[in-house]
């Protein structure tokens, strides 16, 4: 299990490349990439993440923890950044390393859904109107009940 | 003395990202009401707890938590990770 | 949308990479990579894939033109290799990209599930007794009353 | 004339990956009759049709599907892909 919470950009593609070729004895590798969307009908400047360091990292090793104990998985890697980013930026990306796949799939979603509300990270847009804190979403939270 | 961490827009409303805060309060309910009453940005801040989470020694709880024993309290909105 | 059906291996961090460049007005991207499992206690020396040329371009267009139909979806990408392939190497990968995770996932399992038992492929094992064909598994099949 | 092709364990069996048949065959099943009636090799080969898929020019279909304007048939086992 791998967790990296850091602030410069990481690199898709190395990533997702070292993390397939450390367990060749899985057949399946699903990655999930978060990416601040560079849309132009919403003209965003730029995302800033706040976080709260030594509690991030806690919470996210013990949802890939929890992952593990749910599925029968060979690796998991769950890289998030902080600070501030621009549209079009990556923001984070899980991994997950599954002898079948869907464990992989399964695993990657939990993931997904844990990581959106149950770890420390808060989003602040910048727009051209100003700056506003992301409001959760419920169905975010209604994610979880399928877990 | 306990760590008092805040974060997001609670950190904006009160203005510090963290303090130490002296108090005998046995729960995490007892202690925001001890910090409502000090000043108005604290009362503007805690004035929803539903808008709120908390987290107890980097573990997320809720407002009932006990905070024996207890070195660190954060208080910020609901993640928006991913 | 892109169907690439080719013998020479793929970079997949590159292919991600690329992919994840060319949509970046989409939040969440997905990738599904296949890996002909290196197992020490299954010793394969080769796997060959056979297909059916014409006929497996046709129908992975097929599939992922269904997946476009079904969720709302920025690019989607499908990769497939034929020939022979050692333990360790990767056989294919689908990517997907979409405004949110969850039709970027769902996409991605639709796509997966689809390939396996409607895309003409056919997989061969050499091992130290002999050769012989990959059967389809019934729990493949069964995958696809799910959508 | 039509086309008729055979892969993975089908073309093993059959001892070639394609070839040219001519028939008057309505159907696949019927096509499927004829070619049993050549050679052991065929019979031996469509001996269990719950084990075989087909396809009429490049599109699954079943056993019942009409040869009427095909060009290309193909005969091969449920597939494994990905």
């Amino acid at each position: 299990m791998r967790i990296i919470v850091q602030e410069q950009p990481f690199d898709l593609g190395a990533e997702a490349n070292a993390f397939a070729a450390s367990r060749t004895d899985m057949g399946a590798v699903v990655t999930f990439t978060g990416v601040v969307r560079d849309d132009p009908s919403r003209p965003l400047r730029q995302m800033t993440i706040e976080h709260y360091p030594g509690m991030t990292e806690r919470a996210l090793e013990k949802i890939a923890t929890e992952a593990q104990a749910r599925w029968s998985l060979g690796d998991v890697l769950v890289i998030h950044r902080f600070g501030p980013m621009r549209p079009g930026e990556q923001i984070m990306m899980v991994a997950t390393a599954a002898r079948h796949r869907k464990d992989a799939f399964e695993a990657a979603e939990y993931l997904m859904d844990y990581l959106k509300s149950r770890a420390p990270f808060w989003k602040k847009e910048l727009a051209a109107d100003g700056e506003s804190w992301v409001a959760a979403k419920d169905e975010d939270e209604d994610a979880l009940t399928r877990w | 003395m306990i760590d008092v961490l805040y974060f997001a827009w609670v950190r904006e409303r009160i203005g510090v990202p963290r303090e130490q805060v002296s108090t005998d309060a046995a729960t995490v309910a007892e202690l925001v009401e001890e910090l409502r009453a000090r000043e108005e940005r604290y009362a503007l801040a805690f004035s929803d707890l539903k808008a709120l989470r908390v987290a107890v020694d980097q573990d997320l709880t809720d407002f009932d938590a006990p905070l024996k024993g207890a070195r660190e309290v954060a208080f910020f909105p609901p993640m928006t990770g991913g």
